[in-house]
């Protein structure tokens, strides 16, 4: 399987580490709402299709990513940041174009 | 002169002797033979045993697909089973033997399992062995009984224990096109695709490039097909955007066009070249692939199929041709399709006699009549083999009239005298690498095979791949395919013209031959096609069943020949078309893979070492090294004749009176950097760290999100906005990975940046009532007096003229401080440290007494902090600061990790003053012989110097409150029982007087 | 002062090694360069950065992800959303860059000691390397200068070509030694020699 | 009634040419309704339906299953049975589970092949060792059996393993399970498969559950690729799926993910190893079948999948520790690869309790720890069922363990499924 960092390119999974659901919303940290923390800790959607998850890339550049992947086909329709970084992602267009 | 070789023909160098033995016969063969040419050449008919009737078996193939002729090869003490003698390229020297057979090959006594027959049907094992219900056979050991026999009768080649010297490597690769297979299509797509400029692997199992060419007596281009393919290889040769790879096979597809192959690099010398691995893998990332991987011939199902000398007709042309080795002089053929007369016509012209061709069918081509005719053969149109003669070789077959429709034998039966037996029942696509990437096949009824599925993944197919069979075919679909897979357009150039016989490429649906006596689907497993209906009547119909049931495709062949004519018998069964029996989902490998290419650089290195820079000196002072992790760390100094005990209470005991240092470099670093750090620090770690003031340091504790404990170390302040975090040497990469989490995911609003400096600094804790002496006497550049240097300061200053900076902090409980210096001044620091620590009595101590000293002081580490405590069973609860949310804190409160039998951590004093074991458990009154009533557990033990007691440090239920009662070691595994004191985790100077000074 | 260890030191063995008989085609060395630097700008700084780099170093980085330059002394190159890896010949690196990136454009983090400078160089340099790493050292996909973050297994890696036939691979210290070893054992076939 | 499986019968078939055999299960259309609904054929539906059946006199019973009868996890496992675990409540539920394998093939009058050839966890670290200790020590207060094993004993056992003091993870010692072993896991399925239809419950092959039939928010039935199927109750025990079918019910999250488990199988072997063996730095385990292959696997792939098909960075690590520990099986080579779909609980522990709708039961969550759990999770599974309240060894199996904090944690990875 090859994930497409934004930065790094297509690389193989053997560079990626899985952080697991990316739908969980954390509560705000001084939050008492217990019901939302559970369910931000514990609960998953665990979709069979598309599935909305953050990998980062730890034998890479580390960054975390926002990968939307299909648990049936394992395809992998899209890759971004999770930090919001247009400007590296114009950077690597501007690659692409040289 | 050999028996069976031809006198002129094949592909083999005939200039060349190769000398080689076979169960410990010595055989010659030449160049270019595998050893199941070289030894059909002397006339060996007899290659191995079937698995479970030990029935006598010959060569069936001429390929990968082999099932009969397993051999274990030799070299030396190193052994590789259950090779097909068809994929062994004989070399000098090779040493091959057969395999599941006792005493000898010829005579086995297994063979006796041949008279249980209907017996050891499918299914046999689940329905008897379930022993008496009473008795000292009952329960599972009657079947333990049996299945001692049982084990040792099944079982093919064996493995040995010698560790293999040979070494093994990964290649990654990237291409824009891999062509899988260099037969016709193969070798078009290849030469196209490199035409487009496209980076190009070329991959084919077989040693030669050309498939079929080698053994096909087609021309192309008006020359024999092997010869264009050999310029056509050549061509690719010149090409630096081309990667040719023989002896690869790919055997693997996986998600995103990764392709997994095997290169056998140097199986086929006598020795390899220096540094030369045995097989290479190669993980190849393809943008596009070419499927040009061709078809297997299957076996037809007639009772007698297995007898040696039955073979598939293709692998005896090939054999012909190929190898110039006639696998016999009479030979007799058996088809249901037309691909079989081309067999005959080569096999005549090799020098053969043919004496028969069977054809179940009744009406055949004016064609393949011609082409009998050619052969000199008898055609037995509308018959069919229903009986094979001889022993360990062939001397007859047996025909009957068969109609086709109805299955029906009539007539008398009529003998011919045969030597060797070729059979074709069409040929099934070799369509694995596809289904391995996520489609299923789909079944064509007219060619009676399942073809590739539309691709789910970027492949194109070419040639009998697709179902093509045809060499034309081949050649357009092969070139059509390279254009596109390198995003190319049709050229208009002609295509390379083909001189073929032609056949119709469409078998007559016939599979099984029903007639009296054991028919075989599965050569290897030795499954019949009663067995398959034996199945059906069970209710064993579907595939998946089929398979688990009758064993049917699990053996090493992986039912490369037997999947559809298996299939067909059971959807005769059921009355039922053969696709809605279902189809086999194929899965990697396509071909068995050696488990030593699969590890590759890692067999003999499996995890990298990690030394610490002071890791020679530690070494060449006689430390005993301890794995942790990856790293290595010094265990004890031990001296001559010092036990492991003796050694680190010396070393503990000499650091409580004067003086200890111990490499801590191993601890996790993260340089914490930015305007945000000390927030960030604030809601990672329980406690405050915004209020630490700069040139100062801190203990922290981390919690995970679900409430429980994390990690703890020391943080400390180096400018308003640099931190340096210390965590423990287990966690480092966890914590660096949460933190990262945490900046990148959660707060990106965070202006903070981590970084690994865990190898950027050397670390020495130096400790104990001279410690500081010996600091003042080296340390240069700053005073290290209590008012410069309090508990927990930092300073910067020079030893032996390097920068160091000086934290005072403790873990031994002595007054000590922890000197951090460049990597790479470590040992020069080390050495000055040593050195003037001489006059103080200095000892360098190991983990052992760095254990010791902090189960004194009852501090915590993995073993206490082990993902299931929480702060407060660790006492350390006065750390959860109530000013602020951090990591943890919503969730720490919940029921479960508030509850009052939790185990809490708690110390203790053995009362018989016997050493106690880590992981002994703890209870309240001791049972020897049936232990019970565990209310917790030993984490961490020692012989304590400074109290002159075997004491530990426990988990245990509710323990607090349960300081100063006695309760009892229950430890069966070590037969260590005894009375101990609960008492506080903190032995030894709780009041901390003597770090605080 | 006193001279840096390498970590390599018992695992150097100067000299041809491996099936050199038929022709070296690696050359191994550690280039030990006296600094090395990460630079990582806040979002929106990095520009600022590239500045300073340029100011600093005389080097100027090319656009997009993983670009980089060399000068034989000097190196630069880019390994994760703008951040740096800088190296030079000469010590005081981190001090120099101390001034000209301030706390408002990012961080300084010195890892002159932490990491260890591995050169492989040779017409097989890129065959030993992917016996290692799985990303394309072919020179279009991995252009001279450029830098990659990637990873051994357990060892981190940043690499720099710094020519056609030649790359720079920054480890961190600890597993130097280990993976100097991986890498001589994997240039055995091709021939090699440690200079 | 069926004719009974033994030495006997097999000869009178034989002699009649085997053509009396009949078939294992019936194959019924499914009836409008039923006391019980069990979704998944797999091992644990089946135990269910039989121990609904033997235990507690419930027999109008039908188990729905989407393809063919055991086509989940209980065909795709390495047939390891044990039950050394560290924590009391998996302790006690394992060891009852063993307890019912013990009896298992005279129960069923059906060869499960269960070989209690023992499972031996080799320890790497004296403090790898003492973990070990800890945990049978646990094993032996909670009367399960459990022994240390020096080097020595364990090179008597095991030749081919390098115990090489200079290897980089060198042997200091193991746990050894005697009673643990392996089982042939097809036929698990099938004895229960068959011991169920004797007593009446209808196995329903090739039946898709497409959604549930519901009065309020009671759960009433199920509708299927064969139609409406009402029942009283309906049990869930779909590991692999849950998430799916759940789903169906208006769950939308559950304290589990799906990941895919990938194991492998070597060409067939003479007798190589007698036990059952696992790697303590990292993650291998191995044993032989009785036709000689042996069979062996690691960790999950980490992601996320329903695939059924995993990865190479899984395959090649797997095999790297495999050579690690026996660098004779270099030159051996993989025959087969195969996937399975956990599901991954939050804790690594199983859930086994009523709900969490009206007149649902759930069973799921097993980790890698399925195969050897199959009789004890039907047992209690069914005791759930009939009795309306779990059984002490499943009591602490629920699904609001997780919110409440009460997990059963037995790695101390956290809510972090993959690491379980």
């Amino acid at each position: 399987m090859l994930i497409t960092c934004p930065y790094c390119g297509p690389r193989d999974v053997i560079e990626f580490t899985y952080q697991g659901d990316g739908n969980r919303e954390r509560p705000d940290p001084a939050s008492q709402n217990f019901e939302a923390w559970n369910a931000y800790v514990y609960d998953r959607l665990n979709p069979a299709g598309d599935h909305n998850e953050i990998w980062q890339h730890s034998g890479g550049c580390r960054a975390h990513l926002r990968v939307v992947r299909n648990t049936l086909t394992h395809e992998i329709s899209s890759v971004a940041f999770v930090r919001g970084d247009h400007a590296s992602a114009a950077r690597r267009k501007a690659e692409d174009k040289a | 002169m050999s028996p069976r070789r031809t006198d002129t023909g094949g592909r083999i160098d005939r200039l060349k002797t190769i000398r080689f033995s076979f169960d410990g016969v010595a055989y010659t063969g030449h160049a270019g033979d595998t050893l199941a040419s070289a030894l059909l050449a002397k006339g060996v008919t007899l290659f191995g045993r079937s698995f479970k009737y030990h029935r006598p078996r010959g060569l069936l193939t001429a390929g990968v697909e082999e099932p009969n002729a397993l051999v274990t090869v030799l070299k030396g003490e190193v052994r590789e089973p259950n090779i097909p003698a068809t994929m062994v390229e004989i070399h000098d020297g090779l040493v091959a033997i057969s395999q599941n057979r006792f005493p000898s090959l010829a005579w086995d006594i297994h063979a006796v399992n041949q008279l249980g027959g209907k017996i050891l049907s499918a299914g046999f094992y689940y329905k008897t062995f379930m022993g008496p219900v009473i008795g000292p056979l009952k329960g599972t050991r009657f079947w333990m009984f049996c299945e001692h026999f049982i084990r040792r009768a099944a079982g093919l080649g064996s493995a040995g224990s010698a560790k293999d010297p040979a070494h093994y490597e990964r290649m990654n690769a990237f291409c824009d096109v891999l062509v899988v297979g260099s037969g016709p299509a193969g070798l078009m797509a290849a030469k196209a695709a490199a035409d487009q400029g496209a980076r190009v692997m070329l991959a084919d199992l077989e040693p030669r490039f050309g498939g079929s060419t080698n053994w096909s007596n087609e021309t192309i281009d008006g020359a024999p097909a092997a010869d264009w393919a050999r310029r056509t290889v050549t061509q690719l040769e010149g090409r630096d955007n081309v990667r040719l790879l023989p002896r690869t096979t790919v055997w693997g597809y996986y998600d995103n066009n990764t392709l997994a192959a095997l290169e056998r690099v140097s199986d086929h010398k006598e020795q390899p070249a220096k540094g030369e691995p045995r097989h290479r893998y190669w993980a190849i990332r393809a943008r596009s692939v070419v499927l040009a991987t061709g078809a297997f011939e299957r076996p037809l199902v007639f009772p007698g199929n297995d007898r040696p000398g039955v073979m598939l007709a293709h692998a005896a042309e090939r054999y012909a041709n190929e190898f110039g080795v006639l696998p016999g002089e009479r030979i007799a053929l058996f088809t249901n399709n037309d691909s079989a007369y081309r067999a005959a016509i080569a096999l005549k012209k090799a020098g053969a006699a043919i004496v028969a061709i069977a054809d179940v069918r009744s009406e055949l081509s004016p064609e393949m009549r011609k082409l009998a005719t050619e052969a000199e053969a008898e055609i037995f149109a509308g018959h069919a083999v229903v009986a094979t003669e001889g022993g360990k070789a062939l001397s007859g077959v047996k025909v009957q009239r068969f109609d086709m429709v109805t299955g029906a034998l009539t007539g008398d039966e009529r003998s011919i005298h045969a030597d060797c037996l070729l059979m074709s029942g069409g040929w099934s696509p070799t369509i694995h690498l596809a289904s391995q990437a996520g489609a299923k096949a789909e079944w064509n009824a007219a060619r009676q095979a399942f073809l590739p599925p539309k691709p789910a993944q970027q492949w194109i197919g070419a040639g009998a791949f697709t179902g093509s069979f045809s060499t034309a075919e081949a050649i357009a679909e092969g070139r059509a395919a390279g254009l596109a897979a390198a995003g190319g357009t049709s050229t208009p150039a002609a295509l390379p013209t083909v001189e073929a016989v032609h056949g119709d490429p469409d078998p007559a649906p016939v599979f099984e031959i029903r007639a009296k006596g054991k028919s075989f689907v599965d050569f290897q497993h030795d499954v019949t096609a009663e067995d398959v209906r034996l199945a059906h009547r069970e209710g064993f119909v579907s595939v998946e069943h089929l398979k688990r049931y009758t064993t049917l495709g699990m053996a090493t062949d992986q039912g490369k020949s037997s999947n559809v004519p298996g299939l067909a018998i059971m959807a005769e069964a059921l009355g039922k078309p053969i696709p809605e029996v279902g189809t086999t989902r194929f899965r990697p490998p396509f071909a068995p893979v050696s488990i030593g290419s699969l590890a590759a650089e890692r067999f003999g290195d499996l995890k990298p070492e990690r030394l610490t820079p002071m890791h020679d000196w530690h070494v060449a002072n006689g430390a005993t090294m301890y794995s942790a992790g990856l790293w290595y760390r010094p265990m004890i100094y031990g001296l001559s004749g010092e036990t492991i005990e003796q050694a680190y209470v010396r070393e503990a005991k000499a650091t409580r009176e004067s003086a200890g240092i111990v490499d801590v470099s191993t601890l996790g670093k993260i340089a914490v950097q930015g305007p945000d750090a000390a927030a960030f620090l604030d809601r990672v770690y329980t406690n405050m760290f915004s209020t630490l003031a700069v040139g100062k340091a801190r203990y922290g504790l981390m919690l995970r999100e679900d409430g429980f404990a994390f990690d703890d170390g020391t943080t400390w302040r180096l400018g308003e906005q640099d931190f340096l975090m210390t965590t423990t040497t287990a966690n480092a990469g966890k914590v660096m990975q949460h933190l990262e989490y945490f900046l990148d995911v959660i707060w990106p609003d965070l202006k903070v940046h981590v970084t690994s400096v865990t190898d950027e600094w050397a670390g020495a804790a130096i400790g104990g009532p001279k410690a500081r002496q010996i600091l003042a006497a080296c340390v240069t550049g700053t005073a290290v007096d209590n008012a410069t240097l309090p508990f927990m300061g930092i300073v910067h200053g020079q030893i032996a003229g390097v920068p160091v900076m000086i934290c005072r902090l403790s873990f031994s409980g002595e007054m000590a401080f922890e000197v951090y210096s460049g990597a790479g001044h470590g040992i020069h620091v080390w050495e000055a440290l040593i050195e003037a620590g001489k006059p103080f009595g200095l000892v360098a101590y190991g983990l052992e007494a760095l254990g010791t000293m902090r189960i004194e002081k009852g501090h915590v580490t993995g073993a206490e902090i082990d993902g299931r405590t929480t702060a407060r069973d660790l006492h350390l609860d006065w750390m959860l600061s109530k000013k602020k949310p951090f990591i943890g804190s919503a969730m720490m409160d919940r029921e479960g990790l508030i509850a009052s039998d939790r185990l809490e951590l708690v110390g203790l004093i053995a009362l018989d003053n016997r050493p106690l074991n880590g992981g002994a458990h703890i209870v309240e009154a001791l049972d020897e012989t049936n232990p019970h009533g565990s209310i917790g557990h030993i984490t961490a033990c020692c012989y304590s110097p400074a109290l002159g007691k075997h004491i530990a440090l426990a988990l245990v239920q509710a323990g607090k409150a349960r300081h100063g009662t006695r309760a009892h070691v229950s430890d069966p595994l070590r037969n260590r029982f005894g009375p101990v004191e609960i008492v506080s985790n903190h032995f030894y100077d709780p009041e901390g007087t003597r770090m605080h000074g | 002062m006193a001279e840096r260890q390498s970590p390599l030191e018992p695992e150097f063995h100067v000299g041809s090694h491996g099936n050199f008989e038929h022709g070296v085609e690696i050359l191994l060395t550690e280039t030990r360069p006296g600094s090395i630097v990460q630079l990582a700008a806040w979002p929106g700084e990095e520009k600022k950065l590239i500045a300073a780099i340029r100011t600093v170093t005389g080097l100027a980085l090319p656009d997009g992800a993983g670009g980089g330059s060399s000068d034989g002394v000097k190196s630069v190159f880019g390994f994760a959303p703008g951040k740096f890896t800088v190296a030079d010949e000469a010590e005081g690196l981190a001090a120099a860059f101390a001034k000209a990136v301030t706390p408002a454009i990012g961080t300084v983090t010195d890892l002159s000691h932490g990491r260890t400078a591995i050169r492989i160089a040779g017409p097989k340099a890129e065959w030993v390397l992917a016996k290692f790493f799985a990303i394309d050292f072919a020179l279009p996909a991995f252009p001279v200068g450029a830098g990659r973050s990637t990873a051994h297994h357990d060892v981190f890696a940043q690499i720099q070509r710094t020519g056609a036939d030649q790359f720079d691979i920054y480890v961190f210290r600890s597993f130097a030694r280990s993976f100097w070893k991986a890498l001589c054992h994997a240039s055995e076939e091709v021939g090699y020699e440690v200079q | 009634m069926m004719a009974e499986y033994s030495a006997f019968s097999l000869l009178a078939n034989a002699l009649k040419g085997n053509k009396d055999w009949k078939p294992a299960w019936r194959k019924p259309d499914p009836k409008a309704s039923y006391d019980v609904i069990i979704i998944g054929g797999g091992g644990h539906g089946l135990a269910t339906a039989y121990y609904l059946a033997k235990e507690h006199g419930i027999t109008n019973v039908a188990v729905l299953e989407k393809g063919w009868l055991g086509s989940g996890n209980v065909g795709r496992n390495t047939t390891a049975v044990r039950s050394n675990y560290l924590l009391p409540a998996n302790t006690r539920f394992y060891e009852h589970s063993m307890k019912l394998w013990e009896g298992l093939s005279h129960e069923l009058n059906y060869n499960v092949m269960f070989s209690q050839r023992g499972c031996l966890n080799l320890a790497h670290t004296p403090a790898q060792f003492d973990d070990y200790a800890r945990r049978g020590n646990a094993m032996r207060h909670l009367g399960v059996d459990a022994e240390l094993m020096t080097p020595a004993q364990i090179k008597r056992l095991i030749p081919a393993l390098d115990i090489s003091s200079d290897a980089r993870f060198p042997v200091v010692g193991g746990l050894m399970q005697r009673r643990a072993g392996t089982a042939r896991h097809d036929a698990v399925a099938w004895g229960y498969a068959r011991g169920a239809d004797r007593r009446g419950v209808d196995i329903i092959e090739n039946c898709e559950v497409t959604g549930f039939l519901r009065d309020g928010d009671r759960v009433i039935g199920v509708t299927t690729s064969r139609g409406d199927i009402r029942a009283r109750k309906v049990a869930v025990a779909v590991a692999g799926s849950t998430g799916r079918v759940m789903r169906l019910a208006g769950v939308e999250t559950m304290p589990i993910e799906s990941h895919v488990l990938q194991a492998f199988v070597t060409e067939s072997l003479k007798p190589f190893i007698d036990t059952v063996v696992t790697f303590g730095m990292g993650h291998f385990y191995m044993s032989q079948s009785d036709k000689g292959g042996l069979v062996y696997g690691g960790d999950i792939d980490g992601y996320n999948s329903y695939a059924q098909r995993g990865n190479l960075p899984i395959v090649d690590e797997v095999m790297s520790e495999m050579l690690a520990l026996f660098p004779g099986l270099a030159r051996v080579r993989m025959l087969r690869s195969w996937g399975g779909v956990c599901d991954m609980s939050m804790d690594g522990s199983p859930i086994i309790t009523t709900g969490p709708l009206p007149g649902m039961y759930l069973n799921c969550g097993w980790c890698y720890g399925g195969f050897k759990a199959t009789p004890a999770s039907g047992w209690t599974f069914a005791w759930t069922i009939a009795k309306d309240e779990p059984h002490d060894f499943n009591a602490p199996f629920t699904l609001d363990r997780f919110h409440r904090g009460l997990v059963i944690d037995d790695k101390g990875q956290g809510a972090n499924p993959r690491l379980h």
